[in-house]
């Protein structure tokens, strides 16, 4: 069913963890499906310095956060909001159709935690104009 | 690969070395089709014939009651569609379930479509249907009951005796789909008045892919699969010889030594639940605590969800199964667990783990340490987790 | 017991040795559900889906379009039913023709008790449908044509292409019951525009109890069996791992050197019948002189009962069928010969030999040596053959 | 699906034949439902001193004419008249329930035989007052 990066990036996830001191914290996902996605970002000079994540979730759900800060670690904002989800399942090597939604998290997941960033250090961020972080990824797939 | 330890014993079981053994001749050897009446042909119609009475003796119905099907949901789709369309006149109304198998629910869903009037009892805590409901369901339009033995998820068992007496009064057709209690416990129609009952082979160490409906004499019911006069005109196909073979070893092995075997079960399935419960904290056991299968463990582990649980499992060679709407390509969790009231986010978090007749008391031990860790790792992912110690 | 000449292949055949080889590891060894996400079970869907794969290249199908039911009857039925329950609203009229199989004929004379109209094509003396009353027979609400692709019992084989045609021309769904010919001719649903398409494992040294359903992509149709969401939620049931397994095999081994088989087989086959022809006499071959299948004989030998003349074979250990009523259990003599025009009498002493893969040229001249004394015996002490002598 | 005595009686079966100068000749069935039964009585000082048959039908039709002919060879006519089809599928160890029939087409034949004899020699037969010998096997079993 899944690709053995998908497995390998559940078995051992990148990444896992908090940061005590984030710059932008995301939370995406409903406890009621299933799956949390929590991501924390440390950014300097407009480069996520460091990222981590905790997650309630499925395998792909595990994977797909762990393969979302791999993408987005050490890189601008702007590169970061290029991540989309395709981009996330791509890296996996694909994800299963109806595990799609879950990478649609990863991505919301990084954008709510600069959603965060942005409104807490009153900066702009290309992008996230029309971002809604409370909308359901399962439409999305 | 690492030896497996198999503890989806619910989900289906590996057919018997003895089960095959008998099997073997009928797809090379004893090929007949029972059909014909050459020689080769009336040999498969024996074979045939001698594991529908073993089958029948094992519930203490008449062969000629005996009915073989590809499985257990044609045995239920058969039951429940066949007497729906044939008792019309009568009445436009079926009893069952909140958490029945998806082969009788998708099936009421579909005859709902059909213009009929379907009644889902609610269960308890524990997965029991309330007979004061039942009771206060039936009408004058009911013509079937349809209540399942065992539940396939949290393994509580029904009391279909009450059921079964009942349907019997109220003078309606009674139906249990039996699938998790045939070769488990024993079973016997006369005394619970059981009208009809569904079966699967490969739930008690046969072949996939045969199954049987029980159907006692005189219920009015439409065939489903119509054509040639096989299963006296009932069932129509050329039969399924070696599987229909390997049915009657079964279920003559499985009731063999029957207590023995659900002692060491109940005994297996005592330890592993303790194990868990001695080990791991937010667990909750599902299922009636002594009203179920002798093998089935269902525990929901908070914070966690049930895929990843089982992905992990499966990466120590250990095999489960879930409730979690994410091994079922759904976006629900279990309607099983949610009918005996649990929280969808709890729901997501179950395991099942049935055990069977080759599990070992090392491999529950194996399977509790292992539990332990995979749950401790996952829970240190969880911001779930995180927020509930926060909480504390 | 004597070896058995084993000539009742259109019946039933027995599984392949390598068919049973591949099959095997499925029962005990890799016998994981293939809905579960485990890896034992994630290797029982990958096999199931190396089979569909393997069906659908045969047929010229894509592997989504191949759905596994228990055998022939099912998939004839889920065809039937399945499709006029969902186009209830464009229309209520099926064709069909006279000859069709039972697993056909009967569920349309279910549908009719349903509401629906049935046409049933005449054929001619060969057993050949009539384009024209085809093409007439359509209605506007006309919703399904369905045409058995080569006779059971005397091998006819249909017009299927030009059947095929005329579906599409008028836009109604074409259902073929290729039973038979599945495995002994090549089949191309796209060349010959067939829409859905039933087919039995154990007619091509398949096992028992496992059939398909090939459906183009888009037809419209209800499910048969319906529970959990196997085969993408159109019919449901723990997939019959160890039979899918082994109807891949079957197939891929079918079509390999199918030309030299059939070379051989049409090869007995005229043996067959020049030897019957030239040694006794007041026969007639039944089905078309050419367009028939390769394995085909089916003979009427007048003034005797076809039942006692398969007895006869038996006691010198050659299988074959009759299409006579006493051995189907009606008094009516198969409606295939009723058919093409035979009078009852006639009809009544019929003989199918169906050849395979195993027969010999020796066995052939045996049968025809036997079967010379045989209705020469019968013959004696039949009434109507002396009475017939005393006409001439 | 037989019992070793019918395949006994079908292989083997006894009186075959015809009787060119019978006393009574009796036929019945109809090759439209594929069986016919003729039987050839030789009768002196009322006991049936010779019989003889041919069948056209299945298996158990010819067991069943062959069985008749041996339990009424050298009987009485009365006795004769007592065969009934049940005595005949008795002694035949039995026959499956949808070939009845032809254990009544045995029994229709020995009366029909029985019957021309009468109407021939000017004899009484008890109990062949309302026999019809056109009456239909079929509807018996
Ligand atoms: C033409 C045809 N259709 C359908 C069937 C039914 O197949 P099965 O007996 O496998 O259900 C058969 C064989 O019995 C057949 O020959
Ligand atoms: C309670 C119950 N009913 C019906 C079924 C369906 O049986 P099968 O998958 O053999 O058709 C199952 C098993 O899947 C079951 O557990």
């Amino acid at each position: 069913m899944y690709s053995e990066k998908v497995m390998e990036h559940f078995h051992n996830p990148r990444n896992v963890g908090e940061i005590e001191d984030a710059d932008g914290i995301g939370e995406v996902g409903n406890p009621r499906c299933g799956d949390i996605m929590k991501m924390y970002l440390k950014i300097e000079d407009d480069i996520i310095v460091d990222v981590k994540f905790k997650t309630f979730g499925c395998g792909s759900a595990i994977a797909s956060s762990s393969m979302a800060t791999e993408l987005i670690k050490g890189k601008t904002i702007e590169e970061a909001m290029n991540i989309t989800n395709k981009a996330v399942a791509k890296a996996l090597d694909g994800l299963p159709p109806i595990k799609m939604h879950c990478s649609v998290l990863a991505e919301q997941a990084i954008k709510s935690a600069l959603l965060d960033y942005s409104k807490k250090n009153g900066v702009h961020i290309e992008g996230l104009e029309n971002f809604d972080p409370t909308e359901d990824a399962h439409d999305h797939h | 690969m690492k030896k497996l330890i198999y503890m989806d014993n619910a989900a289906t079981t590996p057919t018997k070395q003895e089960v095959l053994d008998e099997m073997l001749p009928y797809f090379n050897v004893r090929y007949g089709n029972p059909s014909s009446i050459y020689s080769l042909g009336s040999h498969s119609r024996t074979a045939v014939e001698i594991s529908r009475e073993a089958i029948a003796n094992t519930i203490n119905a008449k062969a000629r009651e005996i009915f073989f099907t590809a499985g257990g949901t044609e045995a239920d789709n058969w039951a429940l569609k066949g007497v729906a369309y044939a008792n019309r006149d009568k009445g436009n109304h079926i009893i069952t379930s909140k958490i029945e198998h998806q082969g009788i629910l998708h099936t009421c869903g579909y005859l709902e479509k059909q213009g009929f009037k379907v009644t889902y009892l609610d269960v308890d805590e524990y997965g029991v249907i309330d007979l004061e409901q039942l009771e206060e369901s039936i009408t004058d339009e009911t013509i079937l009951i349809s209540i399942m033995f065992a539940n396939n998820e949290i393994g509580t068992i029904q009391p279909i005796k009450e059921v079964g007496r009942i349907a019997k009064e109220k003078n309606i057709y009674f139906h249990t789909d039996a699938v998790q209690a045939i070769g488990h416990i024993k079973v016997d129609v006369d005394e619970l008045n059981i009208d009809m009952l569904s079966m699967a082979a490969h739930k008690f160490y046969g072949p996939k892919g045969i199954g049987a409906l029980y159907i006692r004499q005189g219920v009015k019911i439409d065939p489903l699969i119509i054509g040639g006069g096989q299963e006296r005109n009932r069932r129509a196909g050329t039969e399924n010889v070696p599987g229909i073979v390997g049915m009657g070893k079964a279920i003559e092995l499985a009731y063999e030594d029957l207590n023995e075997k659900n002692k060491r079960l109940i005994y297996l399935r005592e330890r592993l639940v303790k194990g868990i419960f001695d080990n791991i904290d937010h667990v909750r056991l599902n299922g009636h605590p002594t009203k179920r299968l002798p093998n089935n463990v269902n525990i929901c582990f908070e914070f966690i969800e049930g895929e990843s649980l089982l992905l992990s499992l499966d990466m120590e060679g250990i095999a489960g199964s879930s409730g979690s709407a994410c091994t079922s390509g759904t976006l629900e969790p279990s309607h099983v667990l949610l009918g005996i009231g649990l929280p969808h986010e709890i729901a997501h978090g179950s395991l099942r783990l049935s055990l069977g007749d080759y599990n070992t008391e090392d491999e529950v031990d194996y399977v509790v340490e292992k539990l332990t860790d995979i749950v401790a790792r996952l829970r240190a992912m969880s911001p779930l987790y995180e927020q509930a110690k926060e909480v504390r």
